[in-house]
């Protein structure tokens, strides 16, 4: 990880305190391009906090976030969506009676406000529609478009929710433990996707618990535990990093 | 030829739609407003002013009275995104109940003792706005924007994520609804030719909120029909004398009981869509 | 003329404090407004009259009114709740709006639409200190609000019953995993909003001497404005935002000018919730309430 | 299958509100029939009043149709409920009018009402007679279709106040009104200080004018302010049922001051509110008004109110019930003396003809006198200037509402 490479993402000695409770203490980080970085750690170690920082739903007391080289820290969440940076939920948070289709189109970004999105959505932007088509088509989700998507099965949400995030062309995704309660077959599905979206030219940072899943897919991880990074490394050199042994498998079981 | 009786009920229809139609704006970003009988206020009173004071001719007054309301309801909207659920209702019914209070004292207008000097309206007038605002509303919940606000109802925090702008959404609905309030109240002054501030209180807004739930709040055409059957029900009740309003609130019961969704929803349309293309 | 006026203001407070925490009683724990409750008061207001106008003694005529309005509650609870328990708050809302209308329509056909009233004041000794003078009803009305708030205050922080509200009212699915029923605690959270709207409308239908079916429809609209500003969620709020209102109301009619009340309480009220929409006394900014 | 229940209930619930639209159908009359139209508030604030108006209104039609009808027709008088609501009020005239095709329509009651209701009466050209509202210059606005059969309020000031002045020796005054009450915030705003003034009266509270509104239950700040003003008298303008609030507050606070009011204070139930407050108030009639003509009157209703359920068992005939009472039996003269048949096809003259009579109208026998029009709509009648002594009204003054000499008095 020594390259010149501007880093997609960088995020520099962020700290979070909440009342007196320091959630994060000095995390940094950086995604570069089309790389898979993973943030592991057992349960309450700060990572779903890292990505509301990242993502701007909480200011950081300290640090900075930067998106190929531009401070977004604490923008408002939507100014950072538009500026590349796009996230699936470790609760699907899906929006309540829409179609897999509505769901797709709203999240198209638009050149802000014009009156064309007065217009019925075939006509407000044919690009934005076509792109809606084509990532229906990417994702598998045509034959289910017209369905309302929390009525949908579990793992079909979680594509769902991922499409949502790509519709909005993000450079890089944040996915939150994507195969969280998911078997076996539906969580190697969202392995293939993740890595055929990064070959598409994405960046992915994400969250998962399951050490087996994350140490096959991802190009480096983080290791976080009570808010302190106490590793950082490729799969290969975390797994034999006796701290992260000690700290994480040892009380994660 | 329809009897005059029917064309009063009308009227008083198409006023009542277009204020549900303001409420139904506001609740398509998931806030409850409890105080859109003060936009109508500020309209009527706006509009009488502007055509019997400044002589300016109705439709222009009305929108000049959409405009300068909308303005209010942005204003309105930006402290009301600090609120959220009952709390927002609370604030809203304040800011009515504000209105009212104002309009009371406003002796420039009348005051308690009313305004006069409209001239009438045709049936055929009320309803080329409240169709034409029907209608407008029905392309919009067909458009990117509306599918923004659902999304901003449905969850603000995933909506944000992206990349919509939730503020300029909320506030923006705001400021249509009072424009749209405000119309209804133009034209409520314009076919009562007489208005004082106790046409604009707590009893109207609530008024608006069970026209929209009663006849669907999912689709705009709900609307309609609670706008029909709020103002049809009670004088199809006549028969029943003394008993007309105590069976009225237990028919309203009895209704949300059955269809609490209310009477269109979007699920009814999918259901006839699918039905033609079948 | 001031202190009068506060005295004044202070049997206004105790009025609205009254109602408000019938009102917060089932917004803090159900996040549902009961608009039928500006309408259970005149009910209670009717009990309380009937019993007296019966030669029953006060407490008497008290727990007539607690009762009768309590019974009238559960049936709420029972048809214009129950079944809407998991609809947006704004459907119960108009189910409960239907049962306004029921009441004021059938209380007009049993007892008329002019004001019924008491041929004399009842408590009506009056005790003068310097230039203040208060009536024993008005002071029977404050003390009455202060032991019903106190004894409100136990039930919700003290008891085991107290605890399941508070439990319910945190949230519904962690209640019901922790053994708490739901159903039985919401209709008793509205029997006993019932009860105590019942209990202020013998209280100040007695004080006032003068009701009429409409009684609750201006006053329960204040008494949303104090239940705000006192924080639905808090028993004591209620009892510092009745008499803040109350004084504010008073005093803007004795010193500012009757015209502009109205202007100044909900003015004060929409301040209250954008500067602090926990209500005065509510602990730390949470979510703010469920979905419309 | 749920939803399937669901969309049925749904499809019913449209084809009822379809039937419902429709309308309801008319029912025939084979014989021929004379139809007036009444607009009541039989339900909201004012149902007693309105539901009082209904038991007077059927005992006309009775007595009429006992009688052998008109010119040999019978009379039908179709009663419709506004609830209170002026918007109601308007609809219904619409439909005694263009469906019931009424000749000449009695009511509405409030003046709220009659303020949208006159204009409708003109659009629509059929006679509308007002039995209660008495804001200024409501029929006035609305020539030539609207009259009222009550005396506008600032002429009935002009023989009460002097009188209250006399009587209680007032030199000072404190007025408060109800603010939410367009007849009751004109007379306490307009009407009273103008009157004080021509009487030489002071307004204690000129410069800050102290209201209430409707449905208050609580004036104590507005009578401590009062008592402090120490004013020789009080004007409560307000509905007799609001009146009622200050009045047994001002008992309370022990301002027993004399109280004066216009005639939406007349009601026996003011009087029981405080009966060691004098209260002077203007009336066209009241229920233990001397004569033959009040008497019979009272004599024949009184008992058919009292057995209506939804009344009080203590119920007496009030001015509105007289008024309307009035209002019907010059429309039956109306429609005798000029010819009117009550044919289909001759429904525009016999409204019209109905109009210029009551144009025309003096001398009718009311119940408290001779009864006319003056040219704004209002009635040309006597009245009595009320005093409220130990719970009953008590005629002290005779006054007409025509200038001197006018052959109306």
């Amino acid at each position: 990880m020594t390259g010149k490479q501007q880093p997609r993402l960088e995020a520099a000695g962020i700290t979070k305190m909440f009342g007196g409770i320091r959630a994060l203490n000095d995390i940094s980080l950086e995604v570069l391009p089309k790389q898979i970085v993973g943030i592991i750690g057992p349960n309450g170690a700060g990572k779903t906090t890292t990505f509301n920082v990242i993502t701007g739903a909480y200011r950081p007391s300290t640090g900075e976030v930067r998106l190929d080289g531009k401070a977004v820290t604490a923008e408002p969440s939507h100014l950072i969506a538009r500026a590349g940076i796009s996230r699936t939920f470790q609760n699907i948070r899906l929006f309540g009676d829409m179609t897999v289709w509505e769901h797709l189109l709203v999240a198209q970004p638009h050149s802000d406000f014009t009156l064309r999105r007065l217009l019925p959505t075939r006509w407000a932007d044919p690009q934005a529609f076509r792109r809606a088509e084509e990532i229906l088509e990417f994702l598998k989700l045509a034959d289910v478009k017209d369905r309302i998507a929390r009525s949908l099965p579990y793992g079909i949400q979680r594509r769902v929710e991922i499409a949502r995030a790509i519709s909005a062309r993000p450079k890089l995704l944040l996915l939150d433990e994507p195969v969280a309660g998911m078997n076996h077959d539906e969580a190697d599905d969202i392995r293939r996707l993740i890595l055929t979206l990064r070959d598409s030219g994405l960046s992915i940072l994400l969250i998962d618990h399951d050490m087996a899943f994350v140490m096959n897919l991802c190009d480096y991880l983080y290791v976080l535990d009570f808010g302190v990074m106490i590793a950082q490394g490729r799969p290969d050199q975390i797994r034999s990093n006796p701290v992260v042994l000690d700290a994480y498998l040892g009380h994660a079981t | 030829m329809m009897s005059t009786y029917y064309a009063g009920l009308l009227a008083d229809v198409g006023i009542l739609l277009l204020g549900a139609l303001s409420v139904y704006i506001i609740l398509a970003t998931g806030q409850l407003s409890l105080g859109n009988a003060g936009f109508m206020g500020i309209g009527a009173y706006l509009t009488s002013y502007l055509t019997v004071t400044m002589g300016v001719p109705l439709t222009l007054a009305l929108v000049i009275a959409a405009a300068a309301s909308g303005a209010i309801g942005v204003i309105i909207g930006f402290p009301a995104l600090r609120l959220r659920g009952i709390y927002l209702a609370m604030a809203t019914l304040g800011f009515g109940e504000m209105v009212r209070s104002f309009f009371l004292n406003f002796d420039a207008m009348g005051g308690a003792g009313g305004f006069h000097g409209m001239r009438h309206v045709s049936l055929g007038y009320i309803w080329t706005w409240a169709a034409a605002i029907l209608l407008l509303v029905a392309i919009l919940e067909h458009s990117q924007i509306w599918l923004e606000l659902r999304a901003v109802r449905d969850d603000e925090t995933a909506a944000a994520l992206v990349g919509l702008d939730t503020t300029t959404i909320k506030v923006g609905a705001f400021g249509f609804a009072a424009a749209v309030a405000a119309i209804a109240g133009g034209l409520f002054a314009h076919h009562h030719v007489y208005i004082e501030p106790g046409n604009f209180s707590f009893e109207r807004s609530i008024d608006f909120v069970l026209a929209v739930i009663l006849g669907g709040s999912t689709v705009g055409a709900g609307a309609l029909v609670g706008a029909l059957l709020l103002v049809m029900l009670p004088e199809h009740l006549r028969f029943l004398a003394d008993w007309r309003f105590a069976v009225f609130g237990g028919l309203l019961i009895a209704m949300l009981l059955v269809r609490r969704q209310g009477i269109l929803d979007r699920s009814l349309f999918r259901f006839f869509e699918f039905r033609r293309s079948a | 003329m001031l202190l009068q006026q506060l005295v004044n203001g202070l049997t206004l407070g105790a009025v609205y404090t009254l109602i408000a925490l019938s009102f917060s009683l089932v917004m803090g724990i159900l996040g549902v407004l009961n608009l039928a409750i500006a309408e259970l008061f005149m009910l209670g207001g009717y009990f309380g009259f009937a019993a007296i106008l019966a030669k029953l003694p006060l407490p008497v005529a008290l727990l007539a009114g607690m009762a009768g309005a309590a019974l009238v509650a559960a049936v709420i609870e029972r048809v214009g709740y129950q079944p809407f328990r998991d609809a947006p708050v704004v459907t119960p809302m108009l189910s409960t709006l239907g049962f306004s209308i029921i009441l004021q329509n059938v209380a007009t056909n049993i007892w008329g639409s002019d004001p019924l009233q008491l041929p004399d004041e009842v408590f009506g000794a009056r005790f003068t200190l310097g230039p203040v003078s208060a009536s024993a009803m008005q002071l029977t009305i404050v003390g009455a609000t202060v032991v019903l708030v106190a004894l409100l205050a136990f039930v919700v922080q003290r008891t085991a019953l107290g605890r399941a509200l508070r439990a319910v009212a945190e949230n519904r699915d962690v209640a019901r995993l922790l053994g708490v029923s739901a159903g039985p605690l919401t209709l008793l959270a509205f029997m006993l909003s019932g009860a105590l709207a019942g209990a202020a409308g013998v209280l100040i239908g007695l004080h006032y001497a003068a009701i009429t079916p409409y009684i609750g429809v201006e006053i329960g609209l204040k008494a949303i404005a104090v239940m705000v500003v006192g924080g639905t969620g808090r028993i004591w709020g209620a009892l510092i935002a009745g008499p803040l209102i109350g004084v504010a109301e008073v005093m803007t009619t004795a010193y500012g000018g009757s015209q502009i009340r109205d202007f100044v309480v909900y003015g004060l009220m929409i301040v209250i919730l954008l500067l602090r929409p926990q209500g005065l006394l509510g602990g730390a900014r949470t979510e703010q309430g469920p979905r419309v | 299958m749920k939803s399937g229940l669901s969309r049925a209930l749904c499809v019913a619930g449209l084809g009822a509100l379809l039937i419902a639209t429709a309308g309801p159908g008319f029912a025939q009359q084979a014989d021929r029939e004379i139809v007036l139209g009444a607009i009541v508030p039989s339900s909201g604030p004012f149902a007693e009043w309105g539901r009082a108006n209904t038991v007077t209104l059927q005992m006309i039609e009775k007595q009429i149709n006992g009688g052998g009808g008109i010119n040999g027709a019978k009379l039908r008088i179709a009663i419709l409920d506004d609830a209170t609501k002026p918007a109601q009020a308007t609809n219904n005239l619409r439909k005694l009018a263009g469906d019931d095709k009424a000749l000449a329509v009695a009511g509405p009651l409030t003046s709220s009402a009659a303020e949208v209701t006159f204009p409708v009466a003109n659009e629509m050209k059929i006679v509308a007679t007002s039995q209660a509202s008495s804001k200024p210059g409501v029929a006035k606005l609305n020539r030539p279709w609207a009259f009222r059969n009550t005396i506008d309020e600032g002429v009935l000031g002009r023989t009460t106040v002097p009188y209250y002045k006399k009587s209680f020796n007032i030199k000072s005054v404190a007025i408060i009104f109800d603010a939410k009450d367009a007849t009751a915030a004109t007379v306490g705003s307009r009407i009273m200080p103008a009157l004080m003034k021509e009487n030489d009266i002071e307004v204690l509270n000129a410069s800050d004018p102290l209201s209430f509104n409707t449905g208050d239950l609580d004036v104590s700040a507005q009578v401590t302010k009062m008592k402090a003003l120490n004013p020789d008298g009080v004007v409560v303008s307000a509905d007799y049922s609001q009146a009622v609030t200050v009045i047994r507050e001002m008992k309370r606070q022990g301002m027993i001051k004399p109280v004066v009011g216009s005639t939406q204070l007349i009601s026996s139930a003011i009087l029981k509110a405080a009966p060691e407050i004098p209260i002077v108030a203007p009336a066209t009639f009241y229920a233990t008004m001397k004569g033959d003509k009040p008497e019979k009157f009272v004599n024949e209703l009184q008992p058919l109110l009292r057995k209506t359920s939804g009344l009080p068992p203590e119920i007496e005939p009030s001015m509105y019930d007289a008024n309307i009472y009035e209002i019907v039996s010059i429309y039956i003269d109306a429609i005798k003396a000029t010819g009117v048949t009550g044919k289909p096809e001759d429904l525009e003259t016999d409204r019209a003809k109905i109009r210029d009579y009551m144009a025309k109208l003096a001398g009718f026998p009311g119940l408290g006198g001779p009864i006319g029009f003056n040219d704004d709509g209002d009635a040309i009648k006597a009245f009595y200037i009320l005093q409220g002594e130990s719970g009953a009204w008590q005629s002290k003054v005779r006054g007409c509402s025509a200038a001197p000499g006018h052959p109306g008095c």
